[in-house]
């Protein structure tokens, strides 16, 4: 009897540990698993390798993670962000480090790790600062770079709906980097607002087939990001 | 499904577990909530065979998890097959997808066990089962390849002995190989074998097959349990 | 004003040239594009590269392309079939040359030319007779071969229902290799059961976008190989 | 929106086009039917003036294609964002995607066009739009090198000097670089010019600017046609 079904964002996290890599889902606020990243906070796992596109805004989800100084280091492709100082304030105290990637590479990256793919080769950023260190290869007399597939020990994303089985189906912009997060990490934990049972959801429209799901929490009525910014609301 | 039985002198193929048997022997073993992609031939019949209360799910390489059994007569769909060509069903919690996701998931180490036929094992885990590599074959290779080298575990059921009798586990593949050291386990109609770090290890001989038979079969050394529990079934 | 729908098989396929690498999509008879096949046969390009997984079945399809002699090559996992002499007779005869690709990594091959990937590294095939005169390379101790990226010059594929913008639906495991097809193919070209104008499909429900389809056109009742090949038709 | 202007002294920014029409300017070159990413800033304005009887389809990197404009107030959803994180609609002929699906289509080339805005042009047309490089900076690149590498044209819609007056169409760019050789058009205050084999090529002027208005502000040669169009508007 497979149920992937937890009772709460709190079990959910249970088990990560200091040094962790994590992947966190979300393009801006579309997306992002406030409710777990919070669980993160209060479990208090450190020296994390947090994997996301961006570094979270105010002082809520991933920015208050950064805040509450659990992360090591950020691989991030855009880690600025108009209304919060955390991550600057780290940054320029040399209390994080950052790996910045091209969000194209950085989504590709992913899916390599989730896809068994130990390494591509990409035209984006040659001859750029980015490319430093990077093994440069001509095909086809084009030159790309090699970038290596990333896998993270868990996954932290969210969804709009999934089956007891971790089948998924997600909400508009919300979707961005979920899917490969979910098959580039050993443990992918969605929260998505609504649980149903095996059968419930139209086998052709399921985008996160179950296999790459371990665990599914249901948050009925997720905050959104910007809105507990505009209030003011901190976290913890 | 009968048994096939063979006129060559002599042979193993006629002792042991039936090919039904070697299927529902391997069931036993298969976790609950394991995905699970089962290869053309006796691979298909473990499904018959999993215990009540263990709920599999299947993986179909041209797109599918959540594999259910054949529909019946005159309901299938020719567009809902498995990767033997065959019409099948999807399970509630069912899932389609495209050929380079489904790909990823076996690639990626997302399946927890495929079973898959064999023309020969090596001792260090070396497969080969998708060429005799004879001169008017058609080239053909399937998604066997992907498999050993992506799947969590490779189990090989097979029979012990070629048709005519030569040794299936072997000390070096000659056939041409699907992948280096990746078999884990064999069940043939003689026995359950363990692929070790020190080559075939005996795991369990199949009812009225004694070691020595296993041993004569086998083209490889047999590595012995230390438990006395040889011989029986679970 | 966009909107790409063609009139009939024929006009898809109008322009393919000799020499032209198509890509066609099925996996035995799922998704096979059948029409468009034998309106290519009709149109009377040779010289053809063919990607595809199978090499068809009787003499319908595309078993009825290699046998009107029109291809010099196929890139395939399993041109074997239990139903067909085609493909055989012409191998043994040297009339065809065949490169045989393990079906994971011409899923990624393809998928990774549609994606500007110009080369990966695989486990797939790594101390096989397949892995010849590929470059091996190793990743944290484990042994990899690099494979290319696959591009075409056109793809035949098969959906269920598209819009004029050529946003797409499948049909269970006919899907198969049409998404990545779509992707691979300067000018993808799709029969579908049936067209529908844009806003007619859920966005969250598209499988294949419409940016990677060039051509559309209705075939209300396909025709399925298997049956074909019971009743003993031909073709032409 | 309203038009920046500098008290520095001898400046070009006051001259020419505003930013609106650049935006005009570059939306009558926009194929009917392309598909078309929008960076954030000026490239934006773009969607606007997309001549009557075209029509384009938007990509935002974040997994839509087939954005449409801003939502009604209060109609919007936060989840349903652009690439600058702002909310917008979705056309109808949508599709929703992943990430690096979205960036598949970006990379293979599926793009016809990308409008970027930009730091500094070289006239081999690399292109430095992602950082001044000054040490206080904090890095971010987002998916300005991937566009560039990867969508068939590259358009450049910016001032023709920085509001300091330094030209930013230069011989070589001082700043980080996004990309090698990808700059096809650049769409300035003063003029349209093409990257070119040779270099820089003057397309068009603004209305009231003259060739050596152009040729003072740009940091590089700069080629003129052969045709006697220059100056007027289309």
């Amino acid at each position: 009897m497979i149920n992937k079904q937890v009772t709460s964002p709190a079990e959910a996290v249970r088990d990560v540990f200091d040094g962790a890599t994590i992947m966190v889902g979300g393009f801006g606020e579309a997306g992002s698993p406030i409710e777990l990243i919070h669980a993160l906070i209060d479990q208090g796992a450190k020296g994390l390798t947090i994997v996301s596109n961006n570094c979270g805004s105010g002082e809520v989800g991933l920015a208050a993670l950064l805040n509450a100084e659990r992360v090591a280091k950020v691989i991030c492709s855009f880690p600025r962000t108009a209304n919060s100082t955390v991550f600057p304030d780290l940054y320029h105290s040399g209390k994080i480090k950052l790996e910045l990637t091209p969000q194209g590479t950085l989504a590709e990256r992913i899916r390599a790790g989730g896809a068994g793919i130990p390494a591509f080769y990409t035209p984006a950023a040659v001859g750029t600062p980015l490319a430093e260190g990077k093994e440069a290869r001509a095909f086809d007399g084009k030159t790309y770079i090699m970038e290596r597939g990333l896998k993270a020990d868990f996954a932290l994303i969210k969804g709009r709906m999934a089956d007891t089985h971790g089948n998924v189906v997600f909400n508009k912009t919300a979707r961005n980097f979920a899917p490969i997060m979910a098959m580039a990490a050993s443990v992918a934990v969605i929260q998505v607002e609504r649980v149903v049972e095996p059968g419930s959801m139209d086998p052709e429209t399921v985008v996160t087939p179950g296999i790459f799901i371990s665990r599914v929490v249901e948050v009925p009525e997720p905050a959104h990001e910007s809105q507990l910014v505009a209030a003011g609301v901190t976290y913890p | 499904m009968t048994r096939q039985t063979s006129q060559q002198t002599p042979s193993t193929e006629t002792i042991g577990w039936t090919r039904e048997q070697m299927a529902q022997r391997l069931a036993q073993d298969i976790a609950d909530g394991s995905y699970v992609n089962l290869g053309i031939g006796i691979p298909e019949l473990v499904a018959k065979f999993v215990p009540a209360g263990r709920e599999l799910i299947y993986h179909t390489e041209n797109g599918l998890l959540g594999m259910g059994p054949s529909p019946e007569p005159g309901a299938g769909d020719p567009e809902l097959i498995n990767a033997g060509k065959r019409q099948v069903t999807a399970n509630p919690g069912a899932a389609f997808f495209h050929h380079a996701d489904s790909f990823a998931m076996i690639r990626g180490g997302h399946l927890d066990l495929c079973v898959l036929g064999a023309l020969q094992v090596a001792h260090n885990g070396d497969l080969a089962n998708w060429s005799t590599g004879a001169d008017d074959a058609i080239p053909a290779v399937g998604g066997a390849m992907d498999l050993v080298a992506g799947v969590k575990s490779i189990y090989v059921i097979t029979q012990h002995c070629t048709k005519t009798g030569e040794p299936k586990l072997v000390e070096a593949c000659t056939y041409p190989l699907t992948g280096l050291g990746v078999v884990n386990r064999v069940y043939s109609n003689l026995a359950v074998i363990d692929v070790t770090a020190n080559g075939f290890q005996l795991v369990e001989l199949a009812p009225g097959v004694d070691v020595d038979t296993v041993k004569q079969a086998t083209g490889a050394p047999l590595l012995l349990p230390a438990s006395a529990n040889i011989g029986s079934t679970k």
